[in-house]
C-alpha cells in the first residue's frame, strides 16, 4: 500500500546535462516498490508550484530508491537544487506497473528518452532472464545515463538507436523494432507517438506488450479523474482509464489507439 | 500538555460530524483512493464524486492545468451514473464509519429530483450535497447556480423527495452569492455550501490554444482562499443555516480561518491533491489551536471574527 | 539573430500606443515612483492612481494583505483629488514620452461627469479609464460596475464630457461580464479594461479579525490570472471595442495569452511590485516571441486562440 | 538612485539562533546605500510568497551590503537557505533614510531586537563621533550578534537591557532613556511601542529625534499606498505618508502619535 514518506535524500546528481539521479533512503518505500510504479514528489512547502511531481522509481536496492528525472519546468528545476541531508515530501509508491513476469517469453524493454528510467526497475526484477533491450535516446551519452549502462550491467543485451547518431543506429528506437522476437514480450515507455508505434506493431504481430503512459496528473491516485486515458473494456468499448490508478502500465490490448 | 477535552462535534443541518473537517466532492473520488493516508472514521465525513442520473463519460482531454497557487479542471461530471453508484459504490461507502455525503447534480430539475429519489430509497448516506454550480456542463451547473429563482426550484425539487439534511452547493460566479443563498434556503436547504470553483481558463501560447479541451475550467486550490473566506463571511451573516466552508483549505490555519469566517464545517478539496493527509493535519491542528487559546467547544470558533 | 521588424503598435479605442504594454491603475502612483526601473518612453501607456472630484484621504491601516500568489489591498481610492491632480502631477505627465490614461472614480454620475470635463480641460492625456468597479468605496464602485444600467449611465456621462477616447473597466465580481460590457459599448465606450480585484478577504487566526481594517479588500496578482483570462476571452468575443487586459500579467508569458485571449493591450499591476521591470521585459518578451513565430505585426496574436 | 541587482552571495549565516547574517557583494549598491534605507528582496522565482520582503542595510563596507535578519515567517525562512555564489534579486537602496549630521549634538543610537541592525550602518558614518548607544534584546547573545558587538567595535559606549536580565538592565531598553543627555540626538529603530515611547520622552524634553518605522509593504517605492502611517504636515494637519519612500526613518515632530 502506497504511504506518505519524509524521504532522506542520499544524493542527488546532474549525471549528464539536464539529467538528475536523486536518491531517496526509505527501506520501506524500497520494499512496496514494483517495477513501472512512480512516486509523486512534493517539490516545495510553498503552494506554487502547487501539485506535485510524478517520478518513476528508476532503481531499488538496500533501501534506497532512485529516480531520474529531466530537468524541464518549475518543479523539476527545484527538484534539481534539493541537496544531500534533506527531506523530500514522497507519495508512493502509486499505479499499476509492468507485469514483470515474462512467463516463457523473451523479455524486450523498449525505452526512449528518460523513459528509459523505469525499464532499469524492471530489469532489476527480471535479472537471471535473457533480456533484449531497445533504446532510443538523443545521443549517447544521454541514452546511457538515462538508464542504457544499468541496462548493459545487469547483462541486457542492449541496441540502441540516436539522434544524433552518436550510438547505434541513427534514428529512431521505432525502427528497431523488427529486432524484437517472435516469442518476445513487449515492455515500453517512452513518448506517446513511439508507444504508439510499439502497440501497433506489438498488436499487429500478436506479441504481448505493455505500456506506461503519460498524462498531466493532479492526486495521482485515482481520486480526480483528470488523468484519463481512452480504454477497451473486455468486450471492446471504449471506457475510460486512469492513468494514475488503472496504469500507467497498461497492456497494449486494453487501450483504445484509435 | 494534555489539557482539557476540546469538544469538535458540530452539526451541519441535522447531520452530526464528529470533528468539522470533510472532503469536497470531486477530489475524493468514492472514498477509497485517500484510504492509504486517512482514517475517513477519523473524519467528519466525506463527500463523493457528482452524481447523475446517466452515466457520464466527462470532457475530453487535457482536463487539468496548474495556475499559480491553483489548478483549473474541465472533468465534466465523469460518473458512472446513479445506479451503478448504488449498486457498486455505494455498500462500502455504508461501511465507512463517517458521513457520506452524496453530491448530485442534473441537467433538469427532474434529473435532480430522480437522483434523489433514489439515493433516499438506497439508504445508507448522511446528506445530499447538491450541486447547482458546475461550471463545466454546458446544459447543467451553470444556469442553475446564478439564478436565484432556478436554484430555489432545483432546492424544492430535492427537498421534497428526501427527508435527509439537504446541502446545496453554491456557485462563486455570481454578482451577490447571499442573494442565492437566501433563495436556497427560503426553499428548504439545511445548510449551504461554498464556494464551487471559480470559472478560469488557461492559454498554452506554443499551440495558441486553451490548454483544456473544453477551454473553460474551474479554479480551485489556495489562490482561490481569498475569494471563499469572503463569500463565506458574506454567506454565513446572510442565512440562519450553517455553511460548509471550502476553497483553498491546505492547512489547520486556513481551516480556522473560514470558521471564524462563519464556517460551521470545512471541506478540503485540492488540498488532498497536494497533502493526502492535510484533512487529519487540520484536525489535529484546530483541536490543538481550541486547547491553545481555551476554546472547550469548537462551535465557538463559528463567526468569531464577525465585527 | 535580428530578423525582421516587429510591429508592436496597437490601437487601443483611438489610443495609439507604441506597444501594447501599459500599467495598471493604482500600481503605478503618478508614473515617478518606477521612474529609476523603466523609462515610461518604452512603453505603450500608463495609469494612474484613480481620481476623484474630492481629495481622499482612503482607508485605515491595514490595507494589505498577501494571499497565495496574490495579494488583497483595500487602499480606499486615496487620491489628492482632482484639482491638486491637475496642478501638481499633470505638469510632469505631460512631459512623459507615452500615453497617459487617467483612471476616474466617483460617488456619482455626476461626480465622474465633472472629473471627465477637468481632465477634457486640462489637456495633455491620452484617453480615461472610468473605474466602475473599484470594491473599496461603500458608495461608488461596487454598484456602478455590477448593474449594466448604472454602468451605461455613468459611461454616458463620461462620454457627453470628452472628446478622448473612454476606456471603462469592468468588474470581475459579476455573473456575466459580457452583459456589462455591451452596455458600456453601447454607452459610448471606445475600448474596456478588464479586470479590476475579485473581492476577496484575509482573517488572522491569532486576533480573530479581519486582517484589512476594511474587512474586504481586492484581489490581485497571479492568483487570479486563470479567471482574467477567462473573462478577457468572453469580453473580447461579445463587443467589438478593443480590449485592455490585465490580472495577474508577471511575464511575457501571462501578457502574450492575455492577447491571444482577444486583448489588444494589456497593463501590469501587482507585477509591477514583484519585479519592476516587468513591462520591459514583457515588451522584450512579446517581440522576441513574434519574431520567433514569424509573427510581423502583433496585431496577428489577438484574439488568436479563439476557436 | 534605487536599482535592481543580480546580486552575488557572499556569505549567509545564522549569527546567533533565528539571526541570520546576509552579506552580499555588490559595489555600485554599497555607494548609493544611506543609512537607514532598506532593500527589497525577492525571495525566489515562484509567485508564493508573492511580495519582496524589505530588509534594512545593516553594514556597508568594501563594495559588499550586509543585512541582518530574523527567520520569522514563509519568506525569511526561504532566505535562510540561500547559499554562498547564488544570485539575489534585490531592489535598492529605498526610502529615506537617517539625516546622519548631528550636527554639535550626542548622537544616541537607541535600539529593540534586530532594530539594532540598522543602527550598524549608522555609526558607521558617525564613525569619529562619540557615540552613546541604548540597546535592548531578548538576551545578550540576540543583542551582540544583532549589531551590538559592532556599535562596541566602533567605539561606541553601549548601555543594554535584557528581558532575561543576561546582559545589562533586566528590562526594557526604554527605562534606559533618562541616560539620554540634554544635547543628544535620538535615532531609533524598534518594535513600535517602543518608538512610541522614546518618541514621547523626545518630543517631552525637546530632543531631536529621528525614529524608522515598520508596515508591511507592497510596492516599496509610493506607487501603491499601502504602507500608510499617519503623520502630521507642517501646519499640524493629519496627512498620510508612505513608510516606504516618505520614510521609513521619519522626524518625530513628523509623526501623528495620538
Ligand atoms: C507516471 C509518470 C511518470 C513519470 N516519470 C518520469 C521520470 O521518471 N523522469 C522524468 O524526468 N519525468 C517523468 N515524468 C514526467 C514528469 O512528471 C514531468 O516532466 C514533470 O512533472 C514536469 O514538471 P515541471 O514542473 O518541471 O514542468 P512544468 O513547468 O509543469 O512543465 C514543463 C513542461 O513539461 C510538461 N509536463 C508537465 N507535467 C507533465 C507530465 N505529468 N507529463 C508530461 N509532461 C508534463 C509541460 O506540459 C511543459 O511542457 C513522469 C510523468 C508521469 C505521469
Ligand atoms: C523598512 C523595513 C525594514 C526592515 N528591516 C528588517 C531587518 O533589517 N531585519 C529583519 O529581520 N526584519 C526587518 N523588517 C521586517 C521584515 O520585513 C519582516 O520580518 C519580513 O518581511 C517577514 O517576512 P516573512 O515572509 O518571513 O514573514 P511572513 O510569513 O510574511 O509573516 C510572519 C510574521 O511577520 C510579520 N510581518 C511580515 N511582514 C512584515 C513587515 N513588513 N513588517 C513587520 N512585520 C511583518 C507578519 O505579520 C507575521 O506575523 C523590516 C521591515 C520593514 C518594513
Ligand atoms: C478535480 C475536481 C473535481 C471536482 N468535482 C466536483 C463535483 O463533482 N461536484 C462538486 O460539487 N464540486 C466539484 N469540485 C469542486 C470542489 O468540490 C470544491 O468546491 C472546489 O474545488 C473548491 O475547493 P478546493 O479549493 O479546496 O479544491 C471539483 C473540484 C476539483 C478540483
Ligand atoms: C494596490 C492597488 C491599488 C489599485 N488601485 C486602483 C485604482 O485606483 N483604480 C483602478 O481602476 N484599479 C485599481 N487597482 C486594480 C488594478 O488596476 C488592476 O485592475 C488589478 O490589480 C488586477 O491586475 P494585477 O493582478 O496585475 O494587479 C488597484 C490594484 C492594486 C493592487
Ligand atoms: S491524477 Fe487524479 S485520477 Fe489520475
Ligand atoms: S509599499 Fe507601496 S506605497 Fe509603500
Amino acid at each position: 500500500m502506497a504511504d506518505l514518506f519524509q524521504a532522506r535524500v542520499l544524493s542527488n546528481s546532474e549525471v549528464c546535462p539536464g539529467i538528475f539521479s536523486l536518491v531517496l533512503e526509505e527501506p520501506r518505500l524500497a520494499a512496496l516498490a514494483q517495477p513501472g510504479q512512480f512516486l509523486n514528489i512534493r517539490v516545495n512547502a510553498e503552494t506554487s508550484p502547487l501539485l506535485r511531481r510524478p517520478l518513476s522509481i528508476h532503481w531499488v536496492e538496500e533501501g534506497r530508491v532512485e529516480i531520474l528525472f529531466q530537468a524541464v519546468g518549475k518543479g523539476t528545476e527545484i527538484l534539481a537544487r534539493v541537496r544531500r541531508g534533506e527531506r523530500l515530501d514522497v507519495q508512493g509508491p502509486l499505479g499499476r506497473g509492468f507485469d514483470p513476469d515474462p512467463g516463457d517469453r523473451t523479455p524486450v524493454l523498449i525505452g526512449g528518452g528518460i523513459g528509459i528510467a523505469p525499464l532499469g526497475f524492471l530489469a532489476q526484477r527480471l535479472k537471471g532472464r535473457k533480456v533484449l533491450a531497445l533504446l532510443g535516446a538523443r545521443n549517447g551519452e544521454a541514452l546511457a545515463c538515462s538508464g542504457g549502462s544499468k541496462l548493459e550491467g545487469l547483462g541486457a543485451t542492449v541496441h540502441a538507436a540516436t539522434d544524433d547518431g552518436s550510438l547505434g543506429r541513427h534514428g529512431l528506437v521505432t525502427e528497431l523494432l523488427s529486432e524484437v522476437p517472435a516469442d518476445g514480450i513487449i515492455y515500453a515507455c517512452g513518448p506517446g507517438p513511439m508507444l504508439r508505434a510499439v502497440a501497433g506493431y506489438a498488436l499487429a504481430k500478436g506479441i504481448p506488450c505493455q505500456v506506461s503512459l503519460e498524462e498531466h496528473m493532479a492526486c495521482g491516485v485515482g481520486a480526480c479523474l483528470g488523468c484519463i486515458c481512452k480504454g477497451l473494456a473486455v468486450n471492446g468499448e471504449s471506457v475510460h482509464k486512469r492513468v494514475c490508478s488503472d496504469g500507467p502500465v497498461f497492456d497494449v490490448r486494453g487501450v483504445d489507439w484509435s | 500538555m494534555k489539557g482539557r477535552e476540546v469538544s469538535l462535534n458540530v452539526n451541519l443541518g441535522g447531520i452530526e460530524l464528529r470533528n468539522p473537517v470533510t472532503t469536497c466532492s470531486g477530489t475524493y473520488g468514492f472514498g477509497e483512493e485517500y484510504a492509504p493516508y486517512v482514517d475517513p472514521a477519523s473524519l467528519g465525513g466525506i463527500a463523493v464524486k457528482g452524481l447523475t442520473r446517466e452515466v457520464r463519460p466527462g470532457n475530453p482531454m487535457p482536463r487539468l492545468a496548474e495556475t499559480p497557487s491553483g489548478m483549473l479542471n474541465s472533468i465534466g461530471l465523469q460518473n458512472p451514473g446513479i445506479d451503478e453508484f448504488i449498486a457498486r459504490y455505494l455498500p462500502e461507502l455504508r461501511q465507512l464509519d463517517t458521513k457520506v455525503l452524496a453530491n448530485i447534480a442534473g441537467n433538469s430539475v427532474e434529473d435532480y429530483a430522480y437522483v434523489t429519489s433514489r439515493l433516499e430509497e438506497a439508504g445508507g448516506i448522511a446528506g445530499i450535497e447538491v450541486n447547482i454550480s458546475c461550471p463545466n456542463v454546458k446544459h447543467g451547473g451553470i444556469q442553475f447556480g446564478t439564478d436565484p429563482k432556478m436554484a430555489a426550484q432545483v432546492t424544492r425539487a430535492v427537498r421534497k423527495n428526501t427527508k435527509l439534511p439537504v446541502i446545496v452547493k453554491l456557485s462563486p460566479n455570481v454578482t451577490d452569492i447571499t442573494e442565492i443563498a437566501r433563495a436556497v434556503v427560503d426553499a428548504g436547504a439545511d445548510a449551504v455550501s461554498l464556494i464551487n470553483t471559480l470559472l478560469g481558463m488557461a492559454i498554452d501560447i506554443r499551440s495558441r490554444r486553451p490548454v483544456l479541451a473544453n477551454v473553460l475550467g474551474g479554479l480551485s486550490g489556495p489562490a482561490v482562499k481569498p475569494v471563499a473566506l469572503r463569500m463565506v463571511w458574506q454567506v454565513s451573516q446572510a442565512v440562519k443555516v450553517p455553511v460548509l466552508g471550502m476553497g483553498g483549505i491546505l492547512t489547520a490555519t486556513d481551516a480556522i480561518e473560514f470558521m471564524l469566517a462563519g464556517a460551521t464545517a470545512v471541506a478540503v478539496g485540492t488540498g488532498n491533491f497536494v497533502n493526502p493527509r492535510a484533512p487529519l493535519e487540520i484536525v489535529a491542528g484546530i483541536e490543538e489551536y481550541c486547547r491553545a487559546n481555551g476554546v472547550r467547544d469548537v462551535n465557538e470558533l463559528v463567526g468569531a471574527a464577525w465585527i
